[in-house]
């Protein structure tokens, strides 16, 4: 043990000393500290701040929502086709942000499916692509797959005695679910939650790829770093981004 | 504070239980239980028994064709949130999101009563179950038996028409069964609740039942009181299920049964009977003047109060025997048994 | 094809184990183990007997001062994999990568003898044990009394000075447990192996033991044969642990012990005692003339060889009492017993 | 049941059709469908394939050695510090991509601490950030949280008893490292290091922010599609991409 201890030391070194050298970097600009402090106050920083948590939240909200339904559904019922619907579910899976961007683009862009559908029936071009709902969109079906899976694997743990039992003392289904379903789900649900908010938080594929500009964190600190050489700025916005994604995922443990 | 409760017979009506692949789990039984008896399905696992026990319990529909009646009420069509009947699982099946208090007076909650008296109500089912000081307790701060009674009161909170228990002693460990299963019966008896209880441990089923049904697969073979079962066996399943059984091949000649190691003298045998059986505890240590059979210990076994000797030559199997535990046997010492006549079986 | 194995006596000579935290898990204890004997260490969990196997096994190491000897080596500071000990585990511990013969085979593995001879060691072991059926087997493919032959089999492959067993029947049922109790026993008498046997039930050091060692909070309480160990158990701890036993308070006088409810005749008490204990069994039902104790059945168990009567109103706590199951007996009818005064215990 | 089917029927289609489309693209472009076979000929786009996987290839492996042991090691020693260490070890997992693409050039970077101490130390200036080297840093770097907590659990929950048993059948512990604990950690392996790889397949912020340029072949992708307009060549490397990915994840189950 003795051995291993500066072995560790050498190693946490080089784990935390870019973290600290970004730290440290959010505060060598001209505004020293208060660069921290101006992220959070300067308007285009904070509503692209605002706007990254509501983003993430609401797709975190609506994975889980879809992931739970859906997830139940899969487990519960045995039907044919059950293990190639799971496939289909999970299929997203596959690729990474830039392609689910592109999907989101076929599907809500200016020559997207969407669009053709609706001039067809309404005479009116949906595009939805380039703005918060196409992000939206393409971060839900990016998550849904990772959280149904968590949500499958922790539906196929739960107690159908304690279902039972509930019954048995005359709990009606819904009551059922709220009592011991739900119950049963939620480490499964805030942990991958959790992930999928942190995702979300920090999906830069994506939002590249759907050319969201500064909406996003992501998008924003690239371009202050590249096109801006703003580097205590992106230094410090990485920062707050990071605290904030690490607080979500400590709370979740 | 015990009171009676009120309880419903349970009848079942050509009930049978066949899966969606065509394996049939129960064939059609008939089952009577009246109010405030307590009966015991006994069988090996995959006989049936659970899924009799679910039929009424509400939790499986009978085949078409199939009733089960509370009392006067055909209950078949109703699901189990609508039968009130007390279930107790194997696995204990309490809240581990609720604390003890909660888990008892959830049946109480679902029924919108409102928090005082389902409070008070839960605290009296607590105090006849010994459990009041652990009312704020997680479920996973109780030991199994404590688990086993928060199940217990918790099924008994609802004042259920009946009390339905799957296996609720199995896993626990033999001497706290011991203890639970006294304490079960007594408290079971002066509430005066029809309970079913189901088990594969002939052992349980003996001491527990006012009358067992035995089971074998998706058939009832036997009902009868535990000494019927035990002393009377109706057929060769129950014989080896219930209890320690010896076999011992042979034929009948002169009134007597001729094995290859001696005789026993069985006047009421079939002459065709090829093989009897009789429990370890007919069996005597005999003079060699008066034996039937003489054999060879292979192997003894002090059981505390008694002893077991494990005796070869005698038939294809070594034949059990259990004696009081004065005693002293060695290995390899020719042993002389005396079977007592009337305990002999034959199927 | 059964063999008599080279097997070590054991000797812990002084040997404490004391947890980093200050805990101490085993006090320092000396045990004898001749070669060959088959010894049950027993106690309730936590009292030290899986400690005092485990420093047996060079799975722990005795705090400094103790000495773990195997014949005339000194194996202290040698780890269990150069002691050359079979080890049985209560979770049988089965490599689920490998199957049945790999697993029997894998100690012969590691010992670099080629495929073909651990091949046919293993097949000879696993002719032993009745397991050739199952060879290519994997182990979730087997049933729990399987797998427990599989690890015992295993264990003896490598021909080990001694072995050891970890509650190892604790997980099966108990019509199977006494089934493989059996088979084990005879198994290691033939093999005539070193045996240490720890287990927590009484019943099951009862049958396997030639010695049991009782163990209680970290101290041996008692060594004995199971006979000895029943009938004239050291202390209180022993009296209760193993077996039923029942108490009953009062007071000595006229060479009498005074109750509440009668008087029991002894001779041998101490003036000072304060409460008496005695078994079930030592108890008889009597006529109300030459009866000692009267009281109220409370409670019957059909046990089926036995009946068991639960009697209140002698002592502060009911009276078990086990009789023969021809009387039939019902609940709150009044009986009479008697107790057999030289089985009667007072601590 | 019956009223369930048209809404997995509905479901499915918005689920599948974006891919279809994705396929149908790829063989839209002026070479129809021969488009896919060029993406594997065509020397730019194999070698940027082949890249991708060597250095998927090569994450994966470092990642599962690195966190084999020292998830062991945190699993079986406890020492003073244990978690506050685990929780340094997985606090990459609040940053993301682009993040730890910012912190691989401030560790290997033109101004870089690893070039500070050559420089001190040889009189050279070492650079890696912007090569295969800083990819393989960053990913690492970004894959070695998400694997570790994995292992983790699974060594938590490696039954000690088969060890024991191990030892007592004469097992050394390389033996037993080999013959008990790898077999017992197999599974999570197997999963947690598909996962690695899809998402080093994946990897965009990262790869982005190294300003890797075409070496890597979701950056292709997206060069592809938004610098050269060449939608049909876009999809179908999106779709030998999305195929290997899903390969490597099906074989994984």
């Amino acid at each position: 043990l003795l051995l291993i201890t500066p072995a560790i030391v050498v190693f946490s070194a080089f784990w935390l000393l870019p973290i600290a050298r970004l730290v440290a970097l959010g505060a060598s600009g001209e505004a020293g500290i208060e660069t921290y402090l101006s992220v959070l106050t300067n308007g285009r920083y904070a509503s692209s701040l605002l706007q990254t948590l509501a983003l993430s939240g609401l797709v975190t909200l609506t994975t889980l929502a879809i992931a739970v339904i859906s997830g139940l559904f899969l487990v519960r019922q045995d039907f044919f086709g059950r293990s190639a619907l799971v496939a289909v579910m999970t299929l997203p899976l596959a690729f990474p942000g830039v392609v689910i961007g592109l999907m989101v683009i076929m599907l809500g862009g200016r020559q997207g499916i969407v669009g053709d559908v609706s001039v067809a029936l309404f005479g009116v071009k949906t595009v939805f692509a380039y703005n918060m709902v196409g992000l939206f969109v393409g971060y839900v079906y990016f998550s849904i797959p990772r959280v149904i899976l968590t949500v499958m694997a922790a539906a196929e743990k739960l107690d159908i005695q304690l279902e039972e039992a509930a019954r048995s003392l005359g709990a009606t289904p819904p009551m059922v679910f709220r009592d011991v379903i739900l119950p049963g789900l939620q480490p499964a649900l805030i942990s991958s939650g959790a992930i999928c908010f942190a995702t979300s938080m920090g999906a830069f594929g994506t939002a590249f790829t759907l050319n969201a500009g500064a909406s996003v964190l992501p998008m924003l600190i690239y371009t202050e770093f590249t096109l801006n050489a703003n580097i205590a700025v992106a230094a410090a916005l990485s920062v707050v981004l990071g605290l904030i994604t690490w607080a979500v995922l400590a709370l979740a443990r | 504070m015990i009171r009676k409760m009120d309880s419903s017979p349970i009848r079942l009506r050509n009930c049978s239980k066949t899966y969606g692949d065509g394996t049939i789990a129960v064939g059609p039984v008939d089952i009577e239980i009246a109010a405030g008896e307590t009966v015991v399905i006994l069988g090996p696992s995959g006989c049936g028994k659970t899924t009799t026990l679910r039929m009424m319990a509400g939790l499986e529909m009978p085949d078409p064709g199939g009733h089960v009646l509370f009392g006067a009420d055909d209950v078949t069509r109703l699901p189990i949130e609508k039968r009130n009947v007390g279930m107790v699982f194997q696995s204990y099946a309490l809240f581990p999101n609720l604390d003890v208090l909660e888990n008892i007076a959830y049946g109480l909650r679902v029924r919108g009563i409102g928090l005082a008296e389902r409070s008070a109500r839960a605290r009296e089912m607590m105090g006849m179950m010994r459990l009041e000081p652990f009312a704020e307790r997680r479920i996973d701060q109780l030991s199994g038996g404590q688990k086993q009674r928060v199940a217990l009161a918790r099924a008994l909170a609802i004042q259920p028409r009946a009390l339905l228990l799957d296996e609720a002693l199995t896993a626990l460990d033999a001497k706290l069964r011991d203890t639970l299963r006294t304490e079960i019966d007594v408290l079971l008896r002066r509430l005066g609740i029809t309970t079913v209880y189901v088990t594969h441990d002939q052992e349980e089923a003996m001491s527990l039942g006012d009358r067992i049904i035995v089971m074998d697969r998706g058939k009832i073979v036997q009902i009868g009181s535990p000494r019927e079962i035990y002393h009377r066996p109706g057929c060769r399943f129950v014989a080896e299920f219930v209890g320690t059984m010896n076999r011992l091949p042979g034929e009948v000649r002169d009134g007597q049964f001729v094995t290859k190691s001696g005789r026993i003298p069985c006047r009421h045998l079939d002459p065709d009977c090829r093989e009897v059986m009789f429990r370890p505890e007919s069996v005597t240590i005999a003079d060699p003047a008066e034996c039937d059979l003489t054999g060879r210990v292979a192997a003894t076994f002090f059981l505390g109060d008694r002893t077991r000797l494990v005796v070869d030559g005698i038939g294809d199997q070594p034949v059990i025997v259990e004696s009081e535990s004065a005693g002293e046997f060695v290995v390899d010492q020719i042993v002389h048994l005396k079977v007592r006549s009337a305990a002999v079986h034959a199927f």
